[in-house]
């Protein structure tokens, strides 16, 4: 894989929020790719800093939370470094998002149509009537049957699922390189999420996008994702392609998610394994490995030893000394 | 099709629109030539002489209206406004004192151009006095009541000639029509005809020196010089008569030029304006007298000792020189001042608490009593009412004031004084000594007259009919001052301070006379 | 929303009738009666029976409200006892006096209020947050009366820019730009309060608009600032504030009445003040009815706006 | 001037909110009173400290004040703060000014406080009764909270005025009257926002009886916006009892309120300024002091807003 496909790269990200006087850091020099055509999922429990993350790309975090260091190259530019005005005119065009409660995602008070309309003209020199044509197109293509008159309702009148697929609309609208996902079907019933997920896989290919998909879900991660990448507290402590990392996980924390995952195939009716402990606290985070405290694999020196994210082969890189150290001597 | 939100454009307009009223205009308003402008405590009531009782009224329908006789109010220096011949160029009264013949004046019109003569001399009567008659008005008819009830009969000798024969001689039956509750002035039968009873009040006809411009309620009303008067002249153009409720703004209007003159200025400004270059005005003899009654039918009160002792409680100078300053003097008797029967040297009682708290005792009261003290909300003032709770207070007695909204208040007051209730107070007079029968005499006991009270002496009420029917002012004056002496010693009133009406004044007014009555003359005054 | 209208108009009318019953009541129960002033002191006992008798005052209470809600409906107010004029020919000028002080009044308030409440939302926290917030919190805990005296004092007899009482200048012609003049401190006076209710809830609302996902969501669709604001935030903070507005109004058409005593300024409120005083029950009566027509008129206004902007608010 | 913002107490969450602004419900868990973070808001606590100072001085009034309040010393009218014996100096008939304050706070203290109290009561309970029962009940209260609603707030004190007597009692009667609208339509909203919670339905599903939902589940999802937006009436009450002093319809002399206090003071404001200034001072900042304590308990109560 030579770097000329690479659409994004995070480069020792760092996101912090300004608490009681002293910086708290939520993203912890978090670093990964994004490539041309592919689905790279960021996976982990709630409060590992992924979302976060995701917003820290598109720079909509609003105070007392802050992007504190590292780059965000997207095309060779990095976003950091770009005024508001020109961060504006990468959002929705270039990098769109989708997010997770399509509930409170779109405003009560407009029209679906025009909310679809108003992104393509915030990008594209349109008439309006030519904007709301397009949006009803949108609606269609996203499976929204009776575009032409839905366009004309209000959110309130759409169900969860039809919600997203607006969301989804709005945020291809003007085809953009790369789409992020933000758990987008966490609050969608079961029999919705994988109309919606294949919806979200189709449109990507159909535009040749790279897609960002946050979620805690692994049976997502493994239907939908190439690349994956596990956080922890803040930290991509793994990242590998999805069957490297189903296979042949290294980092005993991406091992306990697994055992958590129910596999249909394993016809062992194993018992399910709870992770003992959660996640740390972002303030009083333990010193060393940060999984250290609740780790089966723990040796002294990971308490003191903050372990960094290595690769340990061409498509794996793990952040755990011991793994490591494991690599090292087979 | 977004909404197109005007927020943003409204705040612009409104910002812009105040900026550009506050840009600096420094003259104060234009002063229209010979126009006064006048700031009155409050707004005045109907405009209909025959049905309207209060003195703030008169103070405009003087300017508009004339009686058959007139007081010459453009002496200040009088005991009492001289009697001088209005609409009725001479009068002579029967050896009996029961019939009064007028020569009317001739060539007199209406401000409607309608001639003045007996026909509508005997349309005003039958309208305020004659029940029979198609234009009697029963509204004018009770106000009037004062003057209407001595009336007899009316008769028109010849078009320029009228004679009334009274019930019985009253030698003060003409200066009792020209005291407040109705006034018998002469209103144009042509506008009673046109506007009806009711419409009179909004188009006031009558033959004064100022004829009625317009009004608008609770702003202002306007009057213009009547070019056509009998008599001298108004100097003025015009006069706007404008009501300020609250003192404080009434004395920063005079202070901007946008009143020339206003009246009951609050005590503790008039130095400052006075200070400030404007002109205070007052007359020693307005009929004014501040008192109070004393509930003859508490049985407290029905001790001589325990009356005379409140009497010497009250420390009627320190008032006077203290809350009242130059505005105010103080009095002893029930004679109201402003009348040729009124001495100013009379006195009663000496202010002495210690002789008063032994009187108390003696009167079996060693260690005082409770009393409650009814007051209307615009009476005297907080100040005096509460500088008498302090006096009386000081010799043991334990005063309870129960302050009443205006209207309510009068209610309370003309009906009587409630078992429980032991004394309430009131600021009046006339111009007649006739005056003292409305208030003291046996047979005005409330809820019939204002006797409060219920103060009853068969001398006095005696003394007070016989006064009447003495044609001889002089004699008449002992027969008041006898019944005076009387009242007093009875105790069976506290009077206070007579207030010498203060009126201030701008620089550039000329001409005013404060005379010792509760209206004025405005024909005499100029404004540069 | 026709529909809306019509059941929003048809809640009116019991409140309407609810505020005339209880002011007849209230008229009836204050001791001392119109025959007091009409008849002055002096009049018998006997005078004021037959006057009684004459105004229909000896009837029950219930019949004489009867007769009056009677005429009411043939649009005839009465006449004012203490003036003997038409009251409609009393109140209507006055109405207009005071809808104009409102009217000005309520556009300062908004002006300050949007302006100040928005500016603070924007910087939460922030030095002009807390400015902003405390001075209007300042000005609304201030007695009106007071502060209209110290605007006297100030900007009309010490800097003799303002006139200090009425609504035109007496021997003056009159004109808009008089009005004006004259307009200017009562309008300070009355607005201050109301400014800093309204400016204390735009804050709040538009905080609370601002935090909502969508506005998050709006963002990330490469909204321009501008957009953002107004599609986004205010449109939905609008209903609340538009409420409070319609509140502030009400408040104004009878809460105004401490600028017209204490600038002599000849409105609704005053001529209330003295019929009530002087027991003019058919003036009371009509001012009240008046008043309370207004404010819920008002408030079913602001309901029809806060339809046309949020559109669940339509189907509710 | 009329009490704010019914929908000042905060703003619902969620898409639920009828437009109206129903007031902010904390979060079903987490109601604990949160001490330290009233503490922590520095103006809120010193705007407690501060009232409760006033309330002790103005309880303390006999032994604190210096002067009778009614003695009047004519030698000493309108003598200026700083005269001997008399640190805030006199008024018009020479009384003295701290005495005056202190005494005048128990009054003014009362004519805020007190309405407040009982109309934040009555309006509670017409409010729960009127969002629980709904359909006909909600329907009556509703239009006769209207009733009172339209009532120009003034208007009512001075016809109150003229059935009793002008005092104290008017102003008390009439503020109460005019209140328990407002809160009668907060408590209104916020009653239909928690009865409209999950948890309330899991409570019904467990077997709660109507009046142990009310009382247990309701009533104190209600009471936070209630008391904070109570706590921001208080000042204004203040306020508006000033007004009805002006237009002479509050406390009767020799008593006295700050109200009175300033409206009398005001006739010689140019003469005599501290008359008038000294007790306008009082009423402005015990005003913002509750406005200041109401926004505290805010914060403490619904730390969602805190973020704000």
């Amino acid at each position: 894989m030579d770097g000329s496909d690479i659409v994004l790269e995070v480069k020792d990200l760092v996101t912090t929020v300004k608490m009681g006087g002293h910086e708290v850091r939520l993203v912890d020099r978090v670093s990964f790719t994004l490539r041309r055509g592919r689905t790279t999922a960021i996976v982990g429990e709630s409060g590992s800093g992924k979302t976060m993350t995701a917003l820290s790309l598109l720079r909509l975090l609003e105070p007392p939370v802050r992007v504190a260091g590292g780059t965000v190259r997207y095309l060779g530019r990095d976003l950091l470094a770009l005024t508001e005005r020109q961060m504006a005119e990468v959002r929705g065009a270039r990098i769109a998002m989708v997010f997770q409660d399509p509930l409170a995602s779109l405003n009560p008070v407009l029209r679906i149509g025009f909310q679809i309309a108003e992104t393509l003209r915030a990008h594209r020199k349109m008439t309006r009537a030519e904007a709301e044509r397009r949006a009803v197109e949108l609606l269609r293509h996203v499976g929204v049957p009776d575009a032409d008159a839905r366009a004309m309702d209000y959110p309130h009148h759409f169900s969860g699922g039809m919600r997203q697929r607006v969301l989804i609309a709005s945020a291809i609208s003007c085809g953009p390189e790369v789409i992020i996902a933000d758990e987008p079907t966490t609050a969608l019933d079961v029999t919705v999420q994988a109309k919606i997920l294949h919806l979200l896989d189709d449109l990507r290919q159909e535009a040749e996008a790279s897609l960002l998909l946050i979620t805690h879900d692994l049976g997502v991660v493994a239907a939908m994702a190439d690349d994956v990448a596990v956080m922890y507290a803040g930290r991509v402590i793994e990242q590998a392609d999805v069957d490297t990392l189903f296979h042949a996980p290294r980092h005993p924390y991406t091992r306990a998610l697994l055992a958590c995952a129910i596999n249909l195939e394993d016809d062992r009716n194993t018992a399910l394994e709870p992770i003992a402990g959660a996640p740390p606290d972002p303030r009083r985070r333990p010193s060393g490995c940060p999984f250290h405290p609740r780790c089966p694999d723990a040796i002294p020196d990971c308490r003191r030893i903050d372990p960094p994210l290595e690769a340990v082969s061409a498509q794996q890189s793990v952040a755990c000394i011991v793994a490591q150290r494991a690599m090292a001597d087979a | 099709m977004g909404h197109r939100m005007a927020v943003p454009l409204l705040i612009r307009v409104a910002i812009g629109a105040a900026l550009a009223i506050i840009q600096p205009t420094a003259t104060p308003q234009a002063q229209a030539a010979g126009t006064l402008i006048w700031g009155m405590p409050s707004e005045t009531d109907t405009m209909d002489p025959h049905a309207t009782g209060g003195w703030t009224t008169y103070q405009i329908t003087y300017q508009i209206f004339e009686g058959l006789a007139k007081e010459d109010l453009t002496k200040g220096d009088v005991p009492t406004p001289p009697l001088v011949p209005g609409l009725a160029a001479s009068w002579e009264i029967s050896p009996d004192g029961l019939q009064y013949t007028f020569k009317l004046r001739p060539g007199v019109t209406f401000h409607d151009g309608t001639p003045f003569d007996a026909a509508a001399v005997k349309f005003n009567f039958e309208r305020f006095w004659d029940k029979s008659s198609p234009n009697y008005y029963p509204k004018a008819a009770s106000f009037v009541v004062a003057y209407a009830k001595w009336i007899k009969g009316m008769e028109v000798l010849d078009p320029m000639t009228v004679r009334v024969i009274l019930t019985a001689p009253n030698y003060e039956w003409l200066r009792q029509g020209l005291q407040s509750y109705g006034q018998p002035l002469m209103v144009s039968p042509a506008a009673v005809k046109a506007y009806g009873n009711e419409g009179i009040a909004l188009h006031p006809i009558g033959t004064g020196p100022f004829r009625f411009v317009e009004r608008q309620q609770g702003v202002r009303t306007v009057l213009e010089r009547n070019p056509d008067y009998w008599g001298r002249k108004a100097q003025l153009d015009r006069v706007i008569f404008r009501p300020l409720q609250d003192p404080a703004t009434r004395v920063n209007a005079l202070s901007n030029g946008e009143v020339q003159m206003i009246s009951t200025p609050p005590w503790d400004e008039i130095q400052g304006l006075v200070d400030d270059g404007f002109k205070l005005s007052t007359n020693p003899n307005v009929p004014y007298i501040n008192y109070l009654y004393l509930n003859m039918k508490q049985d407290v009160f029905k001790d001589v000792r325990v009356r005379r002792a409140v009497n010497m409680a009250i420390d009627r100078e320190g008032i006077a020189r203290e809350i009242y300053r130059k505005t105010g003097r103080p009095e002893f008797g029930l004679l109201s001042p402003g009348t040729d029967a009124y001495d100013p040297g009379f006195r009663s009682y000496k202010y002495d608490p210690d002789a008063a708290k032994k009187l108390f005792a003696e009167a079996g009261y060693p260690n005082g009593f409770k009393v409650v003290f009814e007051i209307p909300q615009v009476g005297t003032g907080e100040l005096v009412e509460s500088w008498i709770q302090r006096d009386l207070k000081k010799v043991g007695i334990d005063v309870e004031l129960r302050k009443f909204e205006w209207v309510t208040y009068m209610g309370r007051w003309a009906g009587g004084m409630g078992q429980d209730i032991g004394m309430n107070e009131i600021g009046w007079g006339m111009s007649t000594p006739a005056w003292i029968n409305i208030v003291a005499r046996c047979d005005t006991m409330a809820p019939d007259g204002q006797n409060s009270g219920y103060y009853c002496n068969k001398e006095v009420d005696a003394l007070l009919s016989q006064a009447l029917t003495t044609r001889d002012p002089a004699a008449a004056k002992a027969l008041y001052q006898k019944a005076n002496r009387i009242i007093m010693d009875d105790a069976a009133y506290v009077p206070i301070v007579d207030d010498l009406q203060p009126i201030m004044l701008s620089p550039k007014v000329h001409g005013f006379v404060n005379p010792p009555e509760d209206w004025f003359d405005l024909s005499t005054v100029s404004v540069d | 929303m026709r529909g809306f209208l019509l059941r929003r108009l048809a809640a009116l009318v019991p409140v309407l009738i609810g505020v005339s019953v209880v002011i007849f009541l209230l008229m009836h129960l204050a001791p001392g009666d119109v025959t007091t002033t009409l008849l002055g002191p002096q009049a018998t006992e006997a005078d004021r029976v037959a006057l009684r008798r004459t105004l229909g005052l000896d009837q029950p209470v219930p019949a004489q409200y009867a007769r009056w809600v009677a005429r009411i409906a043939e649009g005839d107010l009465g006449t004012s006892v203490a003036t003997s004029r038409p009251v409609a020919a009393l109140i209507v000028p006055r109405f207009l006096n005071t809808a104009l002080l409102a009217a000005a009044s309520l556009a300062l308030a908004m002006a300050i209020g949007y302006g100040a409440g928005l500016l603070a939302a924007l910087r939460p926290r922030s030095v002009l947050d807390r400015v902003l917030t405390g001075v209007t919190l300042l000005f609304g805990s201030t007695p009106p009366f007071w502060l209209g005296l110290v605007l006297v004092l100030f900007f009309a007899l010490r800097l003799r820019w303002l006139p200090v009482s009425g609504m035109t200048d007496m021997a003056g012609e009159g004109g808009v730009l008089d009005v004006a003049r004259h307009l200017v401190l009562p309008t300070v006076t009355t607005a201050l309060g109301p400014a800093a209710i309204i400016t204390r809830l735009v804050r709040s609302s538009v905080l609370e608009a601002i935090g909502r996902p969508h506005v998050r969501v709006a963002r990330a669709k490469g909204l321009g600032r501008g957009a953002l604001l107004r599609r986004h935030v205010i449109l939905n903070a609008l209903p609340p504030i538009m409420t409070i507005t319609g509140l502030q109004l009400g408040y104004l058409l009878g809460g105004a009445l401490f600028s017209e005593v204490v600038f002599a300024w000849p409105g609704l409120g005053s001529l209330l003040y003295d019929s009530i005083t002087a027991r003019d029950t058919p003036v009371v009566q009509a001012t009240t009815l008046l008043i309370a027509l207004l404010f819920v008129l008002v408030n079913v206004l602001v309901d029809l706006v806060n339809a046309a902007l949020d559109p669940r608010l339509k189907e509710s | 001037m009329v009490p704010p913002d019914t929908a000042h107490a905060g703003v619902g969450e969620g898409e639920r909110s009828d437009g109206v602004g129903a007031p902010a419900i904390p979060p079903a868990s987490g109601r604990r009173w949160r001490i330290a973070a009233f503490a922590r808001d520095r103006a809120a606590f010193a705007a407690a400290l501060f009232l409760v100072l006033v309330a002790g001085a103005a309880l303390l009034a006999p032994l604190l004040s210096p002067y009778d309040p009614a003695a009047a010393d004519n030698l000493l009218r309108y003598a200026p703060p700083g005269t001997a014996g008399h640190l805030l100096g006199t008024d018009a008939q020479g009384r003295d000014m701290l005495s005056r304050l202190l005494w005048g706070g128990r009054v003014s203290l009362v004519v805020g406080i007190v309405p407040v109290m009982v109309a934040s009561a009555t309006g509670l309970a017409l409010g729960l009764l009127a969002g629980t029962a709904g359909g006909w009940t909600d329907q009556v209260i509703m239009r006769l909270l209207d009733v009172v609603f339209a009532f120009p707030m003034v208007l009512l004190a001075i016809a109150i005025a003229g059935v009793l007597r002008p005092g104290v009692w008017t102003e008390v009667i009439s503020i109460t009257v005019v209140l328990i609208p407002y809160v009668g339509r907060l408590a209104r909203t916020a009653t239909l926002l928690v009865a409209s919670m999950p948890f309330i339905e899991a409570a019904r599903a467990a077997g709660a009886t109507r009046t142990a939902l009310l009382l247990r589940y309701v009533t104190p999802g209600v009471l936070p916006p209630l008391l904070v937006y109570a706590t921001t009436l208080v000042g204004l009450m203040i306020v508006v009892g000033s007004g009805l002093s002006f237009l002479g319809l509050g406390v009767q002399p020799p008593a006295s309120d700050w109200g009175a206090m300033v409206s009398e003071g005001r006739i010689v404001l140019r003469r005599a300024p501290h008359a008038t200034v000294l007790p306008g001072i009082v009423i402005v900042a015990v005003s913002l002091a509750f406005s200041f304590l109401g926004d505290g308990l805010r914060d403490a109560l619904d730390p969602r807003s805190r973020r704000r």
